[in-house]
């Protein structure tokens, strides 16, 4: 049982700003972070209002296992990463991680692409920064409703991360918005088909609003392009117990987002 | 002082190292739950998910809603079957009840028969199941589930068709409500105990697009604000009937678990706690000890329905 | 835009220019409201506190409890009886009908003949009443209340007995129990409307004394806590009757309101939230008017029942 | 109707600190003060925990109508009073008031004794202020388990309070612990009862616990002094829609803390 290692830790808040138009740029100390893979989750409790019982699934950005130390962004949707956002440096709460199945390298030879739509950016990032360190050249499509949405910190890093990258050839970063307020102006799939059209690819790795997900998996399987998605549901515990989080398969029945993903192969969702 | 304290109890032949249970579907089957504590060497049992003879799929999403202080599921019992259930988790329960934690296999059904192959399936392959929890009473099945248990006769009808096929102790899994008629016809055909309450039934509407904020259109509320009605249901309950009492609902704290004791419960079952506080189980056990000792008792059996009304 | 929307609704007789009405036991009799909004020219309706031909006492103290995202209560009805009543708030509640708002009065009684006798004083003293409720679920006294509502026979027997008694409308106050089977009971006795849910009893102990923390064992929980389960039974309730329902448990905002009407309730009322937040009702309003308006309706009748299963 | 006159106003806090052990001195800036009444109440929303549904009654020490704030004294002794306490200066929520019945002037000639135990000083406070600012002499008495929970501050005030008052002779201000810790080694009563037996009084004011307000009432009846009494209640919603404070009476049957209370002819009230 792969969430038989999950557990509850501390952790500290660092950091808590906002960072774009409804997205908050967190940090914090936690030993979750000397384990925790690219594309796992975490559980955080985020304290103050007891009338909400249920923990916050967070994805992140990136874990420095040296440091102990984990940089989030999340967006504010609801009460609970209201909450969040109000957690001042120094406040301390606990998290269960770490979480779930994350990314895994591509299976053949070759580039990758990456694709990020809305918050999905963080695992993505948390994705790139696995290619880099792995050697493994990939381009990147982030899309968003609009220019204030974009986290341009991100995006730079995106650009010039390097560490321990062939370079085979150079990397695009594509940036899109609905509106055409920033960038190309269409959806992250319109980014997406100039790429996978004009370059070749071994993996596709997307994070997203499910139907934009949707559209990615379609794409890059017409273009034989094997695709891996970060799925996000609503969780009751986060690591197996409740079976809440189901997400339906092709093969008929389901598989659990919070143990068996949130990252699946593409092909194994029914969309 | 915790040495002076007996903390064993009896739960119609399910001999428990202390009185802490987990309900059934919010616990996983155990392991899940290693990282968090040894559960083999702390829990007095544990309840496995509902299994049915053959393997379900549950229902579609959304299956989950927050409530306050609750929350709302409609899982719907999605399990491997009793084949797929022991060859998955059966050595790790068996070394559970090699730790001292007893394990309690939780038996779906949509109908009687399915009832009665799901209890001969057990039988045969689930030697380490110190004994069963017939669930007559999920609310998120179509068939079976909480019809099965909606009436005295119903409920009856489905305990006298398992009895015969166990010898071992047989927990009967109650819905929130009329429980101490209910209860009573249970008891007499042969239940050993019976474990309440299974969650309420509750529903929650999008406004905006006037459809069930989950796929079902009702589910089963649980958490800590359904815990005073549970109580009261264990009290009726115990009032009603001689065989002991599990009570569930709500429990988040050894005073939790302790209110349960004194309305009649011999045993106390953790149950949505586990899923937002996975570490309560240690701490409430430690809290419940306290409290019996607080209470200057040296078995927690004198506690059983000590309420003074 | 308000004006092209109508929200008038008829609750078996009873006229009200808004669904919005208050849960009897928790407005007072209205004027202690009046240093918060106006009364009269805010709410569709009030139900008055229960009264019985005779004052009532109601049960010694304590008679609440804090519990998480509720209360729990055991008021027991202290009333001053009908001539009391219509004593102390009669000129008071022939204003509010004088300023559009209904008055309905309810009817609390130990037997049958109390309810009887208790109607037909309110039939002579009461000119202001719009209709009344017939309370058959107070979980709070010991005869009488939630026992004359426990069966669907008991229940018809109260409202065949209540009927010819007064040509008024009759609501009846419905324990959260079998709603659908002693709603179908009550309609077919003649009763105009039915409100449910009444608190659902529950129990809160104090672990070191080992007593209630309430003078009585038990106790009706009421609040956010409940919500999910009383839509439910307005939902189930609505399915097996003809007649319309006022929607009580938890409403603290225009959302669960909205969640009342889609599930099938004609009007909705108010209840605990009038304790904690006094000023909620006239936001409540504007945030049903707002719902019903972005559902493109121009008659909130369109949505009464428009749950989509 | 009295409690038709209650009704919702903003509070936001002025100054939140402890005073004592467990007790917190507060000052809120609200309209209510300038209608609020001695010995009456208000109902405090403490913001944060949707769990915790109920208001907050608390009587107040002195209310300053020009000014438009009112001090209060507080035990933290539950889950609200914590929070309460948690409260930042600046913050703001609403509270209900004002709240009940509060203290009346002596009905015939004469001094007037005030008996406070514990947190029963903040309304036995404003009662001095009430017969100081009519020129009626008093006497008090302060007892509480152990000196760290007294109220030096107030008791020094008390001592120091001259406004108006027109000194037919020398105030006595008895300061009585369980403990011995500080002043007279004994309850409240211990206090009364010299004060009691040497001078004479038209009118006994107390608040505390209720068995020492039994006490009190018990020993001012005997030395035939009328006693009004200030009791508290657990409240749902503090003026009189619920009916959940009843108050026990001698004559049989209840009244209400919030709407008829929570001050009380001590011959009213079944002890």
């Amino acid at each position: 049982m792969g969430t038989a290692s999950v557990a509850e830790q501390e952790f500290s808040v660092l950091l808590n700003e906002q960072a774009a138009e409804g997205i908050w740029r967190a940090k914090i100390a936690t030993p979750v972070a000397a384990s925790i893979a690219s594309g796992q989750f975490m559980n955080l409790r985020v304290p103050g209002d007891g009338s909400h019982i249920l923990r916050i699934p967070l994805s992140f950005k990136h874990a420095d296992a040296k440091a102990n130390t984990i940089e989030l962004l999340y967006a504010v949707v609801g009460e609970g990463t209201k909450r969040l956002s109000q957690m001042r440096v120094g406040g301390v709460s606990t998290l269960v991680g770490p979480c779930g199945r994350g990314w895994w390298l591509p299976k053949t030879e070759g580039r990758a692409l990456l694709v990020a739509g809305g918050v999905g950016l963080p695992p993505i990032f948390a994705a790139a920064q696995q290619l880099a360190d792995a050697g493994i050249g990939f381009d990147v499509v982030v899309g968003n409703h609009t220019a204030e949405r974009h986290l341009v910190k991100e995006i730079d890093e995106l650009r010039s991360m390097t560490a321990g990258e062939v370079c085979d050839c150079e990397r695009r970063v594509v940036v899109c918005t609905d509106d055409g307020t920033l960038g190309l102006n269409g959806f992250t799939t319109d980014g997406m088909k100039e790429l996978i059209e004009t370059r070749a690819y071994a993996q596709v790795y997307t994070c997203g609003p499910n139907v934009m997900m949707a559209g990615v998996a379609k794409m890059a399987m017409e273009h034989g392009v094997a695709c891996q998605v970060s799925l996000e549901r609503m969780m009751g515990c986060g690591f197996g117990a409740c079976s809440c989080c189901n997400v339906a398969l092709a093969k008929g029945g389901y598989a659990l987002c919070c143990q068996d993903g949130p990252v699946f192969d593409a092909q194994e969702v029914a969309w | 002082m915790v040495s002076s304290l007996s903390m064993t109890v009896d739960l119609g032949g399910i001999k428990m190292r202390n009185p802490l249970n987990t309900a059934s579907g919010t616990f996983g089957n155990g392991v899940q739950f290693e990282g968090f504590y040894d559960v083999g060497a702390t829990l007095g049992a544990i309840t496995c998910k509902g299994v049915a003879a053959e393997p379900w799929d549950g229902n579609p999403a959304p299956r989950l809603a927050e409530l306050p202080s609750a929350i709302m599921n409609s899982v719907g019992l999605q399990n491997p079957g009793v084949h797929g259930f022991v060859g998955r988790y059966g050595a790790y329960l068996a070394g559970l009840r090699e730790k001292g934690c007893q394990v309690i296999c939780q038996i779906a059904g949509h109908s009687i028969d399915e009832y009665v192959r799901a209890t001969e399936l057990f039988e045969e392959l689930a030697p380490f199941a110190s004994g069963f929890e017939v669930n007559i009473s999920c609310p998120n099945i179509a068939a079976g589930g909480a019809a099965m248990g909606a009436t005295p006769r119903a409920a009856a009808q489905v305990m006298a068709a398992v009895r015969p096929h166990t010898s071992r102790p047989v927990v009967v899994k109650m819905a929130p409500h009329d429980v101490a008629e209910i209860g009573r016809a249970l008891e007499s055909e042969g239940a050993d105990a019976l474990s309440l309450i299974n969650t309420i039934p509750g529903m929650a509407i999008d406004i905006n697009t006037r459809k069930s904020r989950l796929a079902r259109a009702t589910a089963g509320v649980s958490g800590p604000a359904i815990h005073a009605i549970a109580v009261r249901m264990v009290w009726e309950c115990a009032q009603a009937v001689s065989i002991p009492l599990c009570g569930i609902g709500g429990v988040a704290s050894g005073a939790d678990a302790a209110e349960m004791i004194l309305a009649g419960a011999t045993a106390v079952s953790i149950g949505t706690a586990n899923l937002y506080d996975p570490t309560c189980a240690p701490r409430i056990l430690a809290e419940l000890e306290e409290w019996a000792e607080d209470q200057g008792v040296t078995d927690i059996n004198e506690l059983i329905g000590a309420f003074e009304c």
